[in-house]
């Protein structure tokens, strides 16, 4: 094993973009004078309280932008797990007397599934569709638990996990048919694949700073104009009342500006991480026996490699790629704090083995062709040295 | 990120007596893939004492170091001895476990001792 | 009015530190790398994850050791109001099954009085206890709110307007004599004066980095070790599943540096930072007729200057002084968004015309001799003009 | 940050006709400090119009600027003219007003308004 890598911090490869992003110089350029000299409060009435506010009233319209809505409907929260909790919590509270029913599915981050179980606790009705074996929901599935009382349907826009893109605008059809509130999780989806809450049909829309190269501790939830909403948070009037709290200007300021920025190189970067996804993937398929790739091939994210390896354990081979210097992630029940496989790899059916032995590449912007080539090189040896350990291995 | 001790990781890099024996005189196995973990330990007997040991492991780091420490620890050691070699024995020799990973512990103590049953069965018939 | 000093942002004077302060280049330092290079996320199982794990790790230590808690008792959140929410609802529907009165101060933060106005709302008993003409409470009219129902008891350390300091060791004999959990809101306190936790006798303490010259977007609430607590934010095992959502690395790497070096230079802070306030307080009485020192002579912040001038509005006495590059903050109706002048200056009994001209000039660290002789020379002409205008002023 | 426009602001800083007539023809005041804002208006009237507005106000800038560009906008103007000056036409001649000041534009002109009344009523004893 070479140690030299892993001590170069410039040669670590980062393989792990769905757990968050490195910020992109621009995104930190802008926000160091939001530190330094304008660190002003946006409620005071002074010079500093202004030069603030603007900065964060213009971020608003970048960050409205990406997702095609108006800076009027952005609000800004502190993180994607805030976004979902006050989207849930918030809506539904504001609905509730027309209902007490909410449509979610499966595969949801848990900090979507994770208020849903609470709310069921506190008398709502959850219902959670299936998915297929690619991690897609049939929206037959959807609108076939409608019911009088459904109030709330939230499905996520792309899967964080295995990437797999829901059909957002037939899910949305549905719910306008029902006259229901529809909310989607796009933390891992906005700022990497277009996004436009109004061709969607979208009423709340979560997405998170971090995900898209901009900085952590800042994300927000759109909430389509004239849709109610409680907040959670009670306290000054920010965000028009709906999140109150003093604003975290310079992470709103680097949001706007990640937001630009992805908006501005989308297309370049879904055409430049595709095709190292779709290299890394036939690499190992060609170089590995006995894997799977997860996930769906058509709908699928342009940075997602989800390969479950046959006959080994996810945390065993993060570790020793780990020591080469590479970063990645699994689904394996040994590296969750709760010591259980994902919910999203036992929802596409996969075998308790291959989900145990299941790691996610995760690509983006900043990654290379040489960087994959280098994976590509280091990968099977530690495959094989597992397996060579492993008791079910058989050639 | 699992914070494992120095002495877990150098065992997870270059873990002892790996393998199989063919013609081993006890065979333990313990844990399944669905729970995550599973070990095979493989041993030789020779005048009451383990004169070979070898392991195949399926799981994280802490599996596997766990089954390389029993291996180193247990071997040499008569039958009695190996049978009173803990978890907790197994833990410490390895600089402590994160919390969460101390199950790992014992099931390799557990699979050595199930491979020494195996052997005292075997030759009780 | 000399324009030069408002255009250039080097001279522009800050006395407006209890809004918000500026950020201390050595916090900035320490966060830069974690922003650019050490971009992990804190759950993740490579080098990358345990950089920032570990940041965390040794950051969260600091801020315990600045209010004498151990490092387990600290929770990260995003901001003060969040600290505030989450220790109202989640100390108290920790503690429903032990009864429903809640006791609170007339003069406590919005994060604070709304929350307990919503908790009304939902079957909750509120009481809130007055405050005399120094903004001091008295700790017999907590004692006799107590009924066998009362829970939790909330008093903030010190006014974030008036800056008057409360006598927290009293009231939490109190409270621990009735077995009342007693929650302090200190975001105006912490960093500032000295602050031990054990020795005060409190369970829960909320505090934020933005008012310790450290970065806006993180605060943090201390819960004293086995004191129950239900979470707000549901989703991951951030925070031991007390507070969900990937950790704000950089920002709480600078809270953590805030709060070393608050920790370090708090006796010198104190005495200079007291010094130049008696000099501003003591300049503006010889300078100007008609004004009064609100909140306490004795138990007042060492930055507060909290004056009101007879005659005249305070939004215009911001402006003016905005013009001449000094900022201030005020509880005059016509500063605020509800257009409801200052809860704390109507519960002190300042009549509203005084209400009206209160200006807060709040001192810190960064602020200068020269500054405040500059106030001096700045503030007695603008108050004579605004007066020669006012239709209520006599000589 | 009350966004004011820069009108707001000029006329704030440099407020026309401040004072107050000693031998006014007419005042009217409004408001009161309780409420936020305070204005008195005085009018010199001669051969129905309106030859000298002074006027004092106790408020934030809005309420200050709005004097002033009442008291320039009706200064010159027939007493039925000035009583057709309405807030509308003070907060656009203002470059507009933040929403939570508007109520400022209401005082201007109702204080106006009552200067000239107090004129007719007087006269008309
Ligand atoms: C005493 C006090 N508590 C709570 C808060 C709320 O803090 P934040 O606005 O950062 O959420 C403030 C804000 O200034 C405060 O002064
Ligand atoms: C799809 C999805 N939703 C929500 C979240 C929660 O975001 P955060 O951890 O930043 O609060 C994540 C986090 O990675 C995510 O991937």
């Amino acid at each position: 094993m070479n140690s030299k890598i892993k001590k170069d911090s410039k040669k670590r490869i980062f393989f792990d973009n769905a757990s968050t992003t490195r910020i992109d110089d621009q995104v930190f350029k802008e926000m160091e004078s939001y530190f330094r000299e304008n660190y002003g409060n946006p409620s005071s009435l002074h010079d500093f309280g202004e030069l603030a506010k603007n900065a964060v009233e213009s971020a608003r319209k970048k960050v409205a932008n990406l997702v095609g809505a108006s800076a009027e409907e952005i609000y800004f929260t502190s993180c994607g797990t805030e976004s979902n909790n006050l989207a849930l919590w918030g809506l539904a509270r504001a609905l509730k007397g027309k209902g007490n029913h909410v449509i979610s599915s499966v595969i949801e981050h848990h900090s979507v599934l994770n208020p849903l179980k609470e709310m069921k606790k506190n008398g709502w009705n959850i219902s959670l569709v299936p998915v297929d074996k690619c991690g897609l929901i049939n929206t037959k599935d959807i609108e076939n638990e409608i019911t009088d009382s459904t109030i709330l349907i939230s499905i996520m826009h792309a899967n964080n996990e295995i990437g797999t893109i829901q059909k957002l605008k037939e899910i949305s059809l549905i719910a306008k048919k029902n006259n229901i509130i529809f909310h989607s999780d796009g933390v891992a989806t906005a700022g990497i694949i277009p996004v436009n809450v109004r061709e969607l049909g979208i009423d709340a829309y979560s997405f998170s700073a971090q995900q898209l190269h901009g900085p952590k501790g800042v994300a927000a939830l759109f909430i389509k104009k004239g849709t109610g909403i409680r907040p959670i948070f009670l306290g000054g009037t920010q965000e028009k009342g709906r999140r109150a709290g003093t604003e975290n200007v310079p992470g709103i300021v680097g949001f706007g500006k990640a937001c630009e920025l992805a908006k501005i190189k989308m297309e370049d970067n879904i055409k430049y991480i595709s095709k190292l996804r779709d290299n890394l993937i036939n690499g190992i398929i060609n170089k590995v026996k006995d894997v799977k790739l997860n996930g769906s091939t058509t709908d699928r994210l342009p940075g997602n490699v989800h390969i479950s390896f046959k006959y080994i354990e996810g945390e065993s081979i993060l570790l020793m790629l780990n020591m080469e210097g590479i970063a990645a992630a699994s689904g394996s029940s040994c590296t969750s704090q709760a010591l259980k496989s994902s919910h999203v790899l036992n929802a596409i059916g996969l075998s308790p083995t291959m989900a145990q032995g299941s790691v996610l590449f995760s690509l983006g912007k900043y990654n290379t062709v040489e960087e994959v080539s280098r994976l590509l090189e280091v990968l099977p040896p530690i495959v094989k040295r597992l397996r060579e350990m492993s008791p079910i291995y058989k050639e | 990120m699992v914070a494992y001790s120095k002495k877990v990781m150098e065992h997870f890099m270059n873990p002892r007596n790996v393998g199989e024996i063919k013609d081993a005189d006890g065979i333990g196995e313990i844990g399944n893939p669905v729970c995550g973990d599973m070990m095979s330990f493989y041993i030789k007997v020779k005048d009451n004492k383990l004169e070979d040991i070898k392991f195949k492991t399926f799981g994280c780091g802490a599996a596997i170091a766990v089954s390389s420490m029993v291996s180193e620890a247990a071997k040499g050691k008569t039958l009695d001895e190996a049978l009173r070699i803990t978890n907790k024995d197994i833990a410490k020799k390895l600089g402590g476990l994160p919390k969460n990973k101390l199950h790992c512990s014992n099931l390799g103590a557990d699979a050595l001792h199930k491979a020494i049953k195996d052997y005292l069965d075997k030759k009780g018939k």
